[in-house]
């Protein structure tokens, strides 16, 4: 299954790239997050971080599609 | 498609700009924040920033937390924008309004909205600071 | 003689022409409150007021009031303009602006600036209504 | 003794003046807006008003001077 994935902040730092796109066999979020922190050294656990799919918020949980567009955000410092 | 509430802007807040959009006949009170780039952060000194955000999230979040001010508090309108890109010292980085008949609402409101603003809308800070270093700031 | 904080003014307030007073490179946080004429009051409609002041007495509260915001709360600034004469609706009565380092000050300050004006400084309204009346407002 | 008095708002409707001089025997504030409530009819008790001598104010018991400018102030309704 194809997905896409958008980094921003120290995530895009530490990715080196604001975007990627990923086959994987990743069911859910979670399943996602372990493998690309594994794959880019990602620090934060998944519990400090917010998941949206498609330009939604979601549960880190909710089973993935074919061609979503996920986005892990660490904590935000806007304002 | 309405007007949005909530705006996302690459140049230079126009406040005055804003204002007539809050304009209503009944509204006696006008409250208002702005948030301006400080020279210091945790006791380090600060040249400029940069704010990055997930636009369409930043957008949908913005906007749902103005639709939510406006059913909370007793409010005529309620507008926000905020900056995205580099920012230097002193330069306007977000701004909120709201009028409202009475100012207890306003004031309410308008900090209810800022908050929510830095607690939920994907907009991140990186600072540069004076000694060349920078860093993306995610706090706790 | 330094500039002062609390002003009465015969003209328009042009808030902008207000603000560089307030600009302070620590300054985070800028909150402002302003009172617009309204259209109504406890249910009668209004068609304008006229603002009158003990002009001595007013400058002199007004000015204790923002000193003692500036000894109350951690804020870099903080400034009012009063309107006197005759208004209209929607015109701009009062102004407030406060400059801190942090949001939670400028907000606390700016409203506590706006209750102890209206609670303090010998200003009085005379509403003049649709049907031809008017009168002067003195509140319990 | 004399003295000064400046009337604003409703207190200055119903004098039909914004100000007028006074030859007066009253020792006080207290004393003088009897005096003055009397000859215009002022509706409002002393305990709804603050009294200022010479641009303060000043409790109503404070003795008054040849020459003051008293001012009797209505409840105020600005901003």
């Amino acid at each position: 299954m194809n997905v896409k994935l958008l980094y921003f902040a120290s995530l895009a730092d530490r990715a080196g790239r604001g975007a990627e796109t990923r086959d994987s066999a990743a069911r859910t979020p979670r399943e996602l997050y372990a493998e690309v922190a594994a794959a880019h050294g990602f620090a934060f656990p998944l519990e400090r971080l917010r998941v949206a799919v498609n330009g939604a918020f979601v549960d880190v949980d909710r089973p993935l599609a074919d061609g979503d567009e996920i986005v892990f955000l660490p904590p935000v410092s806007g304002g | 498609m309405t007007d949005p509430r909530f705006r996302l802007s690459e140049t230079p807040i126009d406040v005055a700009a804003e204002r007539p959009a809050l304009d209503h006949a009944a509204a006696g009170a006008y409250a208002s924040f702005e948030g301006w780039v400080r020279d210091h952060n945790d006791g380090r000194a600060v040249h400029r920033l940069d704010y990055q955000a997930y636009a369409a999230l930043a957008l949908a979040e913005g906007e749902a937390i103005l639709e939510e001010a406006r059913a909370r508090f007793r409010v005529r309108e309620a507008r926000c924008v905020h900056r995205v890109g580099s920012l230097a010292i002193g330069d306007l980085a977000v701004w909120v309004g709201v009028s409202a008949d009475h100012r207890g609402a306003a004031f309410d409101a308008c900090r209810w909205i800022i908050d929510e603003v830095k607690r939920r809308v994907p907009i991140w800070k990186n600072e540069h600071y004076a000694d060349g270093e920078s860093g993306w700031l995610h706090p706790e």
